[in-house]
């Protein structure tokens, strides 16, 4: 980190993969002196005159490499803008900021990552290190809107090889789909665990977070091993400018990953 | 003869008016001097030139000291030059105007106390900072409260009992001034002989201050609020409140002395030679403060309503201490007169 | 990047003018302190108030419309201009929330056409004041009368750096606190429609000791009956409150 | 051989001209004022008195301060209200540095660029920039005079009420505009040498120069009614002295000198009129330009201007010397009356006329813009300009026609309201 941390970092785009249809992975090799990060944490990316955004890592650094991705929606002031950038171009970083997801807590257990739409962006990291977890089990559930909107399409058979479980369902399935449809709480449900044994990481929509955290729950896994993390409206990323203010949380420094009982009973929020 | 005792004796001392005032002028050859201006509850904190434009007797302004002038208003935080190889990050100079602020209130001093909690955490603002350790802080215990003020139920007043991370507390003893240090540097740039205090000026110290409780009108329960919070979020109190009184003009958030919000956003001219990146106070009532894209997390007015009191009653788990130091400004400033105190007490109930 | 590279992209702008003081247009044209970047920034293709010549026709990439339909040809014009720009924001509070001319909607429309005009009544086409909003989507709004600077500012740069725009969205007692202006509407009770009203004036009224008078409309957020209340708290009838909230705002109020 | 212009550029609002040559004769000529009317007369009933200034203030983009100082007036008499010294000062600084600044967008923005053949002022660069920076800055010293007084902008100010005004610059704000006038005096001196340097086409017209006179001043905020035919009132004989007619192809109404006919207003009116009243180099200049002596060219309205933009950057010293700052506005009692102003706006004679009941909510409104007092005299003087010049080429007499028409310095949103 800089001494002045409002101060970012450049980027170089590396590469762009288009996901979807407004959905682009940035590979991207930041100037020296940025902390590669950890899963579940993110940075504040953004361009001068634009602002900047937090968006999760979908790949951090790792094995001698520097490089590391964000996958972004155009959606929002920031990533409308970003998403006209080519390969070539630099944009600019600070980070990465934030509490990760536990995956030391995933040693011995079954690791259940479930997500939904974009949400598999910060679960990616995760699976990308699933070696060095040791979990006993690995299962991915992942939910997306319809076909054409899954990202990652390419990578689940890779997934799947390094033994990781994967099921996928979309809401609304078009030709050709052969795996489920329906919510993505429906194959929580189905899922067969043993709760004692099981650390859950789920990221999506905040009513999905909250569905496929009450089926386990109907399982009897305790709140305490389900870890969610919310998405709010950042401007710092360091527990200064209080957008993100949630409860006594900064979901930003103090997040964004919590544990379900951190969050549970706070207004403004469907936990 | 102990030297620590001596020293100790040495950083209370009460002096004359006169003689604070004359302290307090000369401290203008290395110091910009801020102090209250004006009567009632309506004074401000400005520059001032001479002792005598302060009024050490005033009871509250509108815009606290502690956040007007540590963290402004609205400030650059950083601009991009334009260049070929495209925007370069500069950041501003620090700010190294030498600063007084003189006669803040025991509210007041806590609030910078807690802004502090916020700004000098794990990642320390450097303009904050910066200002934050040019400034002495000659803090001022009340000698009147305003009917808005409740410091005394939430721990931060009327008498000041922190005991660092300000400089000077002054007690006016009806004409005189007992001055207690409390810092190191303070201890340097006070020089003045003054009479040590004795046992009947503690003792009338103490009495002031029990004099001055019993002029409280403000009443409510603080504890056992967090339980009532958290399983009524949507009281009546609350909600009635929100709808037919609660303008979301957001004076309450603009005039409270702790609120540390603000917004980050860069500011473009149509030349596009150069960008500054700003940053302003912001406030949770207004609409667009918890949006994202697809949602508003407190899209309701009920919902901004209760993140204001909530996070000034309760919360506390977030820096150990009460978002409130019962200033009263959010009520007395309140276009409608909302009180946090009296929606407390109602969901008490 | 649209900062870095040598060629300057000048973007394709018209300005259009219904029902109003065009106000708006000369606060483009002469009175914005951007004026000389604005003009070398943008290529104006129709800007009646500016050049004589211009194509109405042209496509856009961004058009800047000014006033309120008061006239069926406007309507069609409008939506002309919408189908032709591929950014239309609305500017001032006419074209926004009805502003000065949709006072006439507050009251018997026929009867206020005739203290203006005996003989030619019968030859008006005027039709209901309405706002842009009401015939074509509008992807954004320069609030003010005149438009505020931040807001027309924003406006321009959102299409010279192709990225969405954030216009002001708080109140004026945002502003005016930050000035530091002892509130008149605590202090001395005066019916100040600051706490209601869009800020991006840098609240101009109370900072010269006078209640705002809401010429920049409502803001999103406004809770209308509760400055009611307290307006009539303070002693006002009914009809001058509703004078108040109806000098800028007579459309948004009806609906 | 038809030439019809369907919406007039580089003026103030919408109007369209059309007129038809056959056999070397000029038939049905009109101008077509299409700016949709707003029904300020029939919106202001009903609204109280002390909103009026605000609201007319919208009637114009350029000239607001104009009709706030007339209603404010108008309304001052009707409640039998009389404003001090410092306050009829200040807003005279309002009027004359509004005036300054809306001539200059009309020489600079609106006229211009017919003389120069383009069609904007933006088209006159490169080659002008010169004269580009030199319009900034003067803009930046009158506006900037104007916001200061005004409130803090200087388009629909706020701080000029029924009254007087909720608060005056202070005194380091005011020496400071004051320091800026002199280096503006430059500038706009050169801005006068382009602008008398333009060759401006003949047209003999008798139109009446109708302007106000003022005792030892050169008037402006109020004064009785002239003109270069012997018409002499006070503001009440306004309605004695003109008359409003509704037209049938056009959204304003045409005003005429009762038993005579059309009449000019503006700029070159007032000059023409009294150029003893202006400032010594102010005369000096317009002496120079040919413009004192009853000068009826349209055409001379933008020299008109120019020297009247010189006289009050001086009159703007000498009143930014006297006026005080700090005010206290007093608290104004409602009472039944009527009453009717009349001022020199940048485009010449505008009359308000109200009368509010006992609550002060105005019963009754009347206006009439400077525009509507020229709409007659332009349509004539037009009609002269074609007949003389009938053998030329449509496009040449297309362009004098637009010419003579922004020569005027028309508003046609003022006009319609």
């Amino acid at each position: 980190m800089r001494k002045n941390p409002y101060v970012p970092f450049k980027a170089a785009i590396r590469g762009i993969r288009r996901e979807t249809g407004d959905v682009s992975t940035f590979l991207l090799e930041p100037e020296s002196g940025l902390p590669p990060g950890a899963p579940g944490q993110f940075n504040m990316v953004g361009y001068p005159g634009v602002g900047e955004a937090p968006i999760s890592l979908s790949r951090v650094p790792m094995e001698g490499s520097d490089l590391l991705e964000h996958t972004i929606r155009a959606v929002g002031r920031v990533t409308y803008f970003l998403s006209a950038f080519r390969q070539g171009d630099e944009i600019f970083l600070r980070g990465p900021f934030g509490r990760g997801w536990p995956v030391n807590e995933a040693g011995g257990k079954h690791l259940v990552l479930i997500s939904g739409g974009l949400g598999l962006a910060p679960i990616r990291p995760v699976i990308q290190m699933s070696d060095k977890l040791q979990a006993r089990r690995i299962t991915l559930l992942h939910g997306a809107r319809d076909p054409g909107s899954v990202i990652f399409k390419t990578e689940f058979r890779h997934w799947r090889k390094k033994g990781i479980d994967v099921r996928l369902t979309v809401d609304e399935p078009g030709g050709g789909w052969r795996h489920h449809a329906g919510m993505v709480t429906e194959i929580v449900r189905e899922l067969q665990i043993r709760p004692a044994e099981t650390v859950a990481f789920i990221c999506g929509p905040e009513i999905m977070m909250r569905f496929a955290a009450d089926e386990l729950f109907l399982k009897d896994v305790p709140g305490s091993s389900v870890y969610v993390s919310p998405e709010r409206r950042m401007r710092c990323g360091m527990g200064l400018c209080g957008h993100c203010q949630h409860g006594v949380w900064f979901v930003c420094k103090d997040g964004p990953v919590f544990s379900y009982p951190e969050l549970k009973g706070y207004p403004d929020a469907l936990f | 003869m102990n030297g620590e005792n001596t020293s100790q004796k040495n950083y209370e001392i009460l002096i004359s008016r006169q003689q604070l005032a004359s302290w307090v002028e000369g401290l203008r050859e290395n110091f910009q001097l801020i102090g209250p201006v004006g009567v009632k509850d309506e004074a401000e904190f400005r520059e001032v030139f001479s002792f005598d434009e302060i009024n050490p007797g005033y009871r509250s302004t509108m815009l606290p000291p502690g956040k007007t002038f540590l963290l402004k208003p609205e400030e650059e935080i950083l601009s991009f030059d334009i260049t070929p190889e495209g925007p370069v990050a500069k950041e501003p100079p620090l700010p190294h105007q030498k600063r007084v602020l003189f006669g803040v209130h025991a509210c007041d001093t806590h609030a910078i106390l807690y802004l502090d909690k916020v700004f000098l955490g794990a990642f320390p603002d450097p303009l904050y900072r910066a200002r934050r350790e040019n400034t002495l802080i000659i803090s001022l215990n009340c000698r009147a409260v305003t009917e808005f003020c409740f410091c005394h139920l939430v721990g931060a007043g009327p008498f000041l009992k922190a005991q660092s991370g300000y400089d000077v507390l002054l007690t006016d003893m009806d004409g005189e001034f007992l001055v207690e240090l409390k810092s190191e540097r303070a201890r340097k740039l006070f020089r003045i002989e003054g009479r040590p205090p004795e046992e009947k000026d503690w003792k009338r110290k103490e009495e002031m201050e029990l004099e001055l409780l019993k002029s409280f009108s403000k009443d409510f329960r603080a504890d056992g609020l967090r339980e009532v919070f958290l399983s009524r979020p949507d009281h009546p109190a609350l909600r009635e409140t929100a709808e037919g009184r609660c303008l979301s003009c957001a004076n309450c958030v603009m005039v409270c002395p702790t609120c540390f919000c603000h917004d980050i956003y860069d500011e473009t001219r149509v030349s596009r030679t150069g960008i500054k990146r700003m940053r302003r106070w912001d406030a949770c009532q207004d609409y667009s403060f918890a949006r994202v894209h697809g949602g508003n997390f407190r899209q309701e007015r009920q919902a901004r309503l209760r993140q204001f009191v909530f996070h000034k009653l309760d919360y506390e788990g977030q820096f150990g201490v009460k978002g409130t130091v019962g200033c009263g400004r959010c009520i007395r400033w309140c276009p409608t007169g909302i009180d946090l105190t009296e929606i407390a007490k109602e969901m008490m109930k | 990047m649209p900062f870095s590279s040598g060629e300057k992209w000048r973007p394709r702008a018209g300005f259009f003018k219904f029902s109003c003081c065009t106000g708006c247009g000369f606060e483009l044209a002469y009175f914005q302190r951007s004026l000389e970047d604005t003009l070398k920034s943008f290529d104006f293709a129709f800007f009646r108030l500016a050049s004589s010549s211009g194509d109405f026709d042209s496509l856009l990439d961004l058009a800047l419309v000014e006033g309120t339909v008061t006239e069926p040809f406007q309507a069609v014009e409008l939506k002309k201009i919408r189908k032709n720009s591929a950014v239309l924001y609305a500017v001032g509070s006419c074209a926004i929330a009805g502003g000065i001319p949709a006072i006439k909607a507050g009251g018997l429309e026929l009867e206020i056409e005739k203290r203006a005009y005996q003989k030619k009544l019968y030859r008006l086409t005027s039709i209901r004041p309405s706002v842009l909003g009401d015939y074509v989507k509008v992807d954004g709004c320069v609030r003010g009368c005149p438009p505020g600077r931040h807001d027309l500012e924003e406006a321009l740069v959102s299409v010279l750096l192709d990225r969405k725009p954030e216009f002001i969205e708080y109140s004026v007692c945002v502003e005016c606190k930050m000035k530091g202006n002892i509130c008149l509407l605590v202090d001395e009770g005066l019916p100040c429609m600051g706490p209601v009203t869009n800020a991006g004036c840098g609240a101009l009224c109370p900072s010269c000791h006078r209640a705002c008078y809401s010429c920049f409309g409502l803001m999103g957020q406004a809770n209308i009956p509760a400055l009611k209340d307290k307006f009539r708290q303070l002693g006002l009838s009914g009809e001058e409150i509703e004078r108040r909230f109806t000098l800028f705002d007579g459309l948004k109020l009806k609906k | 051989m038809k030439i019809k212009i369907d919406y007039l550029g580089r003026v103030e609002g919408e109007a369209g001209v059309e007129f038809e040559i056959r056999g070397g004769k000029l038939r049905r000529l009109r101008i077509n004022i299409w700016e949709p009317p707003r029904f300020f007369e029939g919106m202001l009933v009903g609204r109280s008195f002390d909103e009026v200034p605000d609201i007319v203030a919208r009637i114009c983009g350029i000239c607001p301060v104009s009709h706030m100082v007339t209603s404010i007036r108008a309304i001052e008499k009707a409640i039998g209200f009389e404003p001090d010294e410092n306050v009829l000062l200040a807003r005279k600084i309002m009027s004359y540095s509004q005036i300054a600044s809306s001539h200059l967008v009309h020489l600079v923005m609106l006229a211009l660029p017919d003389y120069y053949g383009r069609s904007s002022f933006m088209e006159l660069l490169p080659g002008e920039e010169a004269l580009l920076k030199k319009f900034i800055r003067l803009k930046d010293v009158f506006n900037g005079i104007t916001a200061a007084f005004g409130g803090g902008r200087a388009l629909h100010p706020v701080s000029m009420v029924v009254g007087g005004f909720t608060a005056l610059p202070d005194e380091g704000r005011i020496r400071g505009l004051r320091s800026g006038l002199p280096a503006a005096g430059e500038d706009m001196m050169d801005v006068f040498k382009t602008v008398s340097a333009l060759e401006l086409p003949d047209l003999k017209t008798d139109s009446e120069l109708v302007a106000l006179s003022e005792e030892g001043g050169y008037a402006v905020n109020k004064g009785r009614i002239s003109s270069d035919m012997g018409l002499d009132g006070e503001e009440e004989d306004y309605e004695r002295l003109f008359h409003e007619k509704e037209v049938p192809y056009s959204n304003a109404k045409k005003t005429a000198v009762r038993g005579r006919g059309a009449l000019m207003v503006g700029a070159l009116s007032r000059v023409s009129l009294h150029p003893d009243r202006l400032s010594e180099s102010a005369r000096k200049l317009a002496l120079e330009s040919g413009l004192a002596g009853k000068n009826k060219n349209p055409f001379y309205n933008i020299r008109a201007q120019a020297v009247e933009i010189v006289h009050f950057t001086e009159e703007c010293r000498a009143l930014l010397d006297k006026v005080q700052s700090g005010t206290a506005l007093p608290k104004l009692r409602p009472k039944e009356g009527e009453g009717a102003a009349l001022t020199e706006a940048p485009r010449g004679l505008l009359y308000h006329r109200y009368a509010v009941d006992r609550r002060g909510v105005v019963r009754k409104a009347d206006i009439v813009t400077p525009t509507a007092h020229n709409y007659l005299g332009i349509e004539e003087n037009l009609r002269r300009l074609i007949e003389n010049n009938i053998d030329k080429p449509a496009e040449r007499i297309r362009l004098l026609a637009e010419a003579l028409i922004r020569a005027y310095d028309p508003c046609f949103s003022c006009s319609v309201h």
